[in-house]
């Protein structure tokens, strides 16, 4: 083993280490650095190095600062409970510390996992082609836009999305837009739904984007999406559908409703809360098949014959096309992908409509408790919802929310009025709670 | 050392593992489910509802037929595939770190706490000022680095178009230039495998936005000249962006700060040994010196007012975000506990040992190695054997092979990476597999691999005819 | 369904992988390094002392050259091999539940409530008045129970010197009634492979201290004249006894306790799932009718006074202990959280689906199954082939054979059960594998098995000349 | 998916059962019990089926109910820190989910790791045959007077037990002897060591076996264990050892002070605090061979000639010898083995003695620390202690560990004015706050 201060991931013995110096014929390790003086670094970082038990220790102590918080959050990223089977599965060390499938010989068992993942996503949005992950919901639809700018030949560069979308994909989307040139624009809404009547009116030739969201960000199922498809369509613009699997499980499948593209985020399933991590989606129609950013398996032959699977379409991707390429993505989310499809698995599609229509009951039965016992008026808007909906307060919501942490839940302050409040089954058992929390403090 | 990959298959059509739909296909009469108007849901959803048991028997045997650092070697070159410590798993599964990114600064002060020890461990390791750990993964962190160039020029009012790139950067780079809306200028190497210095000479300009370059480079090279290129970057006005794929040979004894470079990504996957997942996640903190903090993205975050902890910040002239939310946070959290680990000595002895071991093995090897002195990495070259051939022969002799047919200044190249990881009877079974397949009949090559779980996928026929999902089987 | 293992061997002399001291061996100095005197310590210690990347592969690999139910059908007879749900293991790694055995009760309240939960589970299921958790496997339960009868014996005065057991029982029956010091008297079994009523009135007398009886037996079957063989166990003074080892086919719909069994094991490796770790641990928790409940070993868990929590206490005439602590307490947790995760219908469900596993494999089968009607096993014969043959041939079929050539009145006994785990279409697999190997050429079934990591081990060999560590290899 | 209240683990859908039933020819699952009505059961166990979210909220609600108090016991179960990659790779499930390896073909991996796990035990002990596992140090140590009560050709009837023994331990020796008709007596101790010129008096024919430990049960170094060992040879008894395996890696050899046989716990390695759990070690002379109780692993060659490992020498076990067997025991402890050894991987020879020098060196310090601020003698016995020893105070022992409970800690109370302090490497940065309590207290 190596002597103290070495890394204690290296097995050199000070022995072998001597002898593999002596192979290459120098004196030392630091004869094998080509660094010149000038550019040569001889401070120090500071840093300690700790016992792995320390580190545990500290690391411990730190995330115990958090306070312990019922977590009534939502506005994209969603905890729903994982079964432990999954994590027990995804972290075999042959599935956590492999990569990406250059030889596929060897990485039958990763290519097939994310084969089944890209099914069952073709099965949710109704599309035929997924990719196997992006980063996250945002990147997603970042990718979505420079997808559509290559795509689509209008002389446009306007991407519509909606008024209510979370800011922060928003800009997300706009770095990603900066790019190709490509301008954001809202489009409002009415009632917690897309203005289909004012987005007849901007859609135009201009526009190469229609963005929008099922369920929205405030968690109301959009009610018009074939509309806004068809006004997509009859712009020969880009029609892009924002969602997430649980919901895809018993909403509008996309492709019924015109969605050309869809993305989302899949970290609902499979992963725990994880302050923001997650797992993009992308899906979109044949028609743009060697147009997709990110990885793709497909189904192929070895040499006897067999079914096998492997990295399919790789010449759209960055290390063949470089600057040509569809998307600079490299390394994904392949293991949360893999993650997600387990969790899938576990539930079956019994499960995972079971998932989405108590999202949908809690959400409703929530939203009329808190309006009938608090004074305040839930939901806001008078929709459908999956998950969240937004409340209406006298009192300014960033108030109500501190009060809300100091009876120990956590909500969403959305606007000066507006607070939201995603419940799932991982928090469903505390409504009771929140509501009398909501009688306290307002 | 010879490995057997476990594999399953049924005798009558060969089908390996079979499908999850292959072995259930449920379908759900979701209108009848749903308490939704059935306008507003689909009509069906048809997926398979396995038992937990055939579950934890598919994935099983899944695992059990997919290469990985734990099966043994891994020497992909530029991809870093080093052991990933198992306590750093159980650092990330905290449940008091799982909260929800929205939570308010006050009541996830755990969270803030590690992102602002981090920001600092990877500002020291970097030597930048200013550092955000956003970006979910490296090419995300070039695609930061370079829109927070751009944000630095524009603000300062400078129209600059190119982005100059060596011919041996990473693909990376090139595709992030063009998506951040810059032209790409190719930079031809140097005899030497270097950037020949007058070549960027007469490449960099007005039009000169930034120069990338990765240090040691792809071949392993530390850009002796780095001095001398950053100051003609310098004087064009342009930036200096360090790609951090290379930064693990550096550790401790060059920092991209010290060189010159204005901006950087770090490879947490590569450097400082997360996990790589199959393909991901990993994460690309980028790290800027001070004039480019002001365009990082928001949130970052800093000390409060004395003894008030730590708040996230928005710097003053962001770029706004890159990421949802915070990036890939359990990676990050295991980055963290990975540095602590090692400290700096151990950093350092990380960076010596992965380069002494690439000499070591580079010393072993029948294969020519061009240029040098290599550091962590170097591109052997299969001469007249087809290097992609000579990689699933060595699948044959139970180690992984390098990266192949790149980068191109290299013919056939075999980029070879070991990591410190390896020992010296480990790099020595793996020269051995090497040489052995290097020298290897012709027909011997074509019909390899055979001990593994496939043998030879015919990638080419696969594109032809793309079959991405189980539906489109069942449509044969 | 067919199944090649993973395996790892060097081409110079095929060994497979490597021995830890044949990686490496590590000499310290013991007399340099401690602070004890000399004459106190040892010379020097020589262990390996290989790095934790080494450690993870090593591992790893001699993993992936394991069989076990999570690798597919395991059906060994007798031995009850379930899947174990992964949350059990979440549940037993509780850090809070991570205390020492001598601890204050005060101070252990989590754990003595979940004790004392798991009393009144196994109660409930078995019918008995009083539990015991602390032996650590079934045989350890059997001599729990025996110990147990034999201090009630003797309390009562009487001296008795035998225990009656069927010649079908498991082996650990016999060696545990001598080694509680009783004689064994072995009762042949009836022509339809039960109990023989008429012999057990004969066998039994004055000496008569125990009958041990597992039920269903050994080859599935219902002991129908329990209630018979009871009377005439009871009427002689002697206590019925009963191995749980098949309790998982009467779950829901027996219960020993009502069957007139006076003292029983519980096997929670088999009847509730806890894994069986590559041979252990388990626990086999002892009930007791109320008549014995004062000979059990101490310390139980009673529930303390109203609203005080609960503690242990000593039974007034324990026979002491039978392990030095309470047994094997993270299998126990695994078991409570098993039976809570099933409920009553859940264990009702998992004995039925077990049964009707059992009853449609054999039905599958080209073997002829003597005896039944069966529950959750049964014993086919392989005829005029050999057992064992055949089932080292299935394991080429990816199925892990059943258990071989036991019990013997059964000739060629392949003991099959299947358990509740397997779905139809992995008990037609197995049933094909069943099929195909007893079908097979005598050479095939001779040269057998050969998708494994090992060809056929000669066992007769390796016990002639015992090698028992490496240091005796060292020594060839 | 069977239907609600069935077993999750079963896979069987409606449609199968149905088929399963009607090819054998029943009508459904109650027609394949043959159970008399008298005896049949139709009551209910009264257990409501939960979730596994459920269950894993309710034990650790019930776990809860445990004080977190810092423990400094020993006594026979010690906790040192346990790596994390022990965890890691003795989870995987080949490890955890196979059994005993009947079928060595397909059982290659988990063979050789208790293979290893035996060569690590003959090179702590000594002797050349160690079995694969008992269920703790008190089974061990009673297995190990019945195969002196086969092997001894004596006419005694007699174990000699030191007077300092886990009171649990003897009573379990005496349960194993009560079936041999051995009797179990205790020889005393002067100051924490074997009282050898008494136990040289009590040696005689009538002595099948003398017991030592090293480290005693408090903690004491044995210094005249080749003494001991003479004595029982020239009564032609066993002398059997009890330790343990970090004991071991720096105490005596018991081969060199005439140990026969070589009893304790290696759960100390590999086991977190496991509420007393443990790994019985059995070690001993090539002459018991064919008496040892437990499994075996052996190497040998299959048919292509290649070493292979296997369970040998199985004549002696119950499934073969039924009532003349060396033993009762079937399953045992391999997967603790298994992590015993995965421990001592980890932590090499180095590791090892450094674990077991720092047990010395932290016991003597806060011994003398106790000793010097608080009144209270520390240590009793004027001996070299590993991790524990003894203290003396004036005050009743129970009342003193009941207030050092209040102050967050727990020791033993071993006797009216004896207490007990174990200190290992998990409860070493706590020793300031033991020791101010202890000045508190006293
Ligand atoms: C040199 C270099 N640059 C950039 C990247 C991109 O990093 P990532 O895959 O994390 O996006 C890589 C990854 O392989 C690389 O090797
Ligand atoms: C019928 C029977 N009785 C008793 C036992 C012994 O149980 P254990 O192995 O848990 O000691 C077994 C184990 O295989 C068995 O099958």
């Amino acid at each position: 083993m190596s002597g103290t201060g070495g890394t204690p991931y290296a097995p050199h013995t000070d022995g072998e280490t001597a002898a593999m110096l002596s192979a290459i014929g120098v004196d030392d390790e630091e004869a094998l650095f080509d660094i010149p003086d000038a550019v040569a670094f001889d401070g120090e970082f500071g840093i300690e190095p700790r016992s792995e038990r320390e580190i545990r220790a500290e690391c411990s102590r730190i995330f115990a600062r958090n306070d312990d918080l019922t977590e009534f959050l939502g506005r994209g990223h969603y905890g729903h409970y994982v079964p432990s089977v999954v994590d027990h599965l995804a972290d075999r060390a042959e599935f956590l510390t492999s990569y990406t499938q250059y030889q596929p010989e060897v990485s039958q068992g990763f290519l097939q996992a994310l084969f089944e993942y890209q099914s069952m996503l073709v099965e949710l949005t109704g599309l035929p082609v997924a990719n196997c992950s992006m980063y996250d919901a945002a990147t997603a639809l970042g990718e979505a836009a420079t997808l559509a700018d290559r795509v689509r030949s209008t002389s446009g560069d306007v991407v519509l999305v909606p008024d209510h979308l979370r800011e922060a994909k928003r800009a997300v989307l706009s770095n990603y837009c900066a790019g190709a040139d490509l301008t954001v624009e809202s489009y409002p809404m009415v009632d917690g739904n897309a203005d289909v009547d004012a987005l007849a009116d901007r859609a135009g030739d201009d526009v190469v984007m229609v963005y929008a969201e099922n369920p929205t960000v405030r968690g109301c199922i959009e009610e018009r999406l074939a509309a806004i498809g068809d006004l997509a369509a009859d712009a020969d613009a880009l029609f892009a559908l924002g969602s997430d699997p649980v919901s895809l499980s018993v909403l509008e499948e996309p492709a019924s409703v015109g969605a050309d593209v869809v993305v989302g985020e899949a970290g609902a399933l499979g992963l725990p809360t994880a302050y923001g991590m997650g797992l993009g989606i992308f899906a979109c129609s044949d028609e743009f098949l060697r147009q997709v950013p990110g990885r793709l398996v497909g189904v192929g032959e070895d040499a006897a014959g067999d079914r096998a699977f492997t990295l399919t379409l790789q010449t759209r991707e960055q290390h063949i096309r470089k600057e040509r390429a569809t998307s600079n993505i490299c390394t994904n989310q392949a293991w949360v992908a893999l993650r997600a499809a387990i969790h899938a698995a576990t539930l079956g599609p019994d499960g995972l409509v079971d998932l989405a229509n108590d999202c949908v009951r809690e959400a409703a039965a929530l939203a009329d408790r808190i309006d009938e016992s608090s004074g305040a008026t839930a939901p806001v808007h008078d929709r459908h919802h999956v998950r969240e909906f937004a409340v209406r307060v006298d009192q300014p919501a960033a108030a109500i929310a501190e009060d809300l942490e100091a009876e120990g839940f956590a909500v969403h302050a959305i606007d000066e009025h507006l607070l939201q409040v995603c419940v799932t089954d991982l928090n469903a058992g505390r409504t009771d709670d929140l509501v009398a929390a909501f009688e306290e403090v307002i | 050392m010879i490995h057997d990959q476990a594999d399953y298959a049924r005798e009558d059509d060969d089908v390996h593992e079979p499908l999850l739909s292959e072995k259930d296909e449920t379908t759900v009469d979701v209108r009848e489910a749903s308490p939704l108007p059935d306008d507003l849901t689909r009509e069906e959803l048809t997926l398979p509802a396995p038992s937990e048991p055939e579950i934890a028997r598919h994935y099983t045997r899944l695992s059990q037929m997919t290469w990985a650092i734990d099966s043994g070697p891994y020497p992909l070159g530029s991809c870093t595939m080093k052991y990933n410590p198992k306590f750093t798993e159980d650092v990330a599964a905290d449940p008091n770190a799982a909260i929800h990114p929205d939570r308010s600064a006050r009541s996830a002060q755990g969270n803030l706490e590690l992102q602002y020890r981090l920001q600092e461990f990877l500002g020291e390791i970097g030597g930048m000022d200013a550092v955000t750990l956003q970006p979910p993964a490296g090419a995300a962190g070039e695609f930061t680095g370079i829109a927070v160039a751009k944000a630095y020029h524009e603000h300062h009012g400078n129209d600059r178009s190119e982005v100059v790139i060596p011919a041996s950067a990473h693909g990376t780079n090139f595709a992030t230039a063009a998506m951040a809306g810059y032209d790409v200028v190719e930079l031809p190497s140097g005899d030497d495998g270097r950037v020949d210095v007058e070549a960027l000479e007469a490449a960099v300009g007005d039009d000169t936005a930034a120069l990338m370059l990765t240090n040691p480079n792809t071949v392993g090279l530390f850009e002796r000249d780095i001095t001398e290129i950053a100051e003609i970057v310098h004087d064009a006005g342009g930036l200096l962006y360090y790609d951090g794929a290379n930064l693990n040979a550096l550790l401790g004894r060059g920092r991209p700060g010290d060189m010159g470079f204005d901006v950087m990504h770090y490879n947490v996957h590569k450097t400082f040994a997360t996990p790589h997942g199959g393909g991901g996640p990993g994460a690309g903190p980028v790290g800027v010196v001070d004039e480019l903090a002001e365009f990082l993205p928001a949130p970052r975050v800093r000390e409060a007012e004395e003894g008030s902890g730590y708040e996230p910040f928005e710097p003053d002239n962001t770029i706004g975000k890159v990421h949802g939310f915070g990036g890939n946070w359990l990676v990050l959290v295991k980055t963290y506990a990975y540095i602590a680990r090692l400290g700096d000595e151990g950093l350092a002895d990380a960076a010596a040992k992965a380069v002494l071991n690439a000499n070591y093995l580079a010393e072993r090897l029948d294969l020519d190695v061009p240029y040098g002195p290599f550091h962590h990495e170097f591109a052997a070259t299969a001469g007249d054997r087809d290097a992609a051939d000579v990689a699933k022969r060595m699948l044959d002799f139970g180690v992984h092979p390098p990266t192949t047919k790149w980068p191109e200044m290299v013919p056939e190249a075999m980029l070879t990476e070991p990591t410190e990881i390896e020992g010296q009877s480990s790099l020595d079974d793996l020269s051995e597999a090497f040489n052995l397949a290097y020298a290897d009949s012709d027909e011997a090559l074509d019909a390899a691999p055979n001990r593994t779980a496939a043998s030879r996928i015919d990638q080419v026929a696969a594109a032809r005819d793309p079959q991405l999902s189980w539906q489109a089987l069942d449509g044969e």
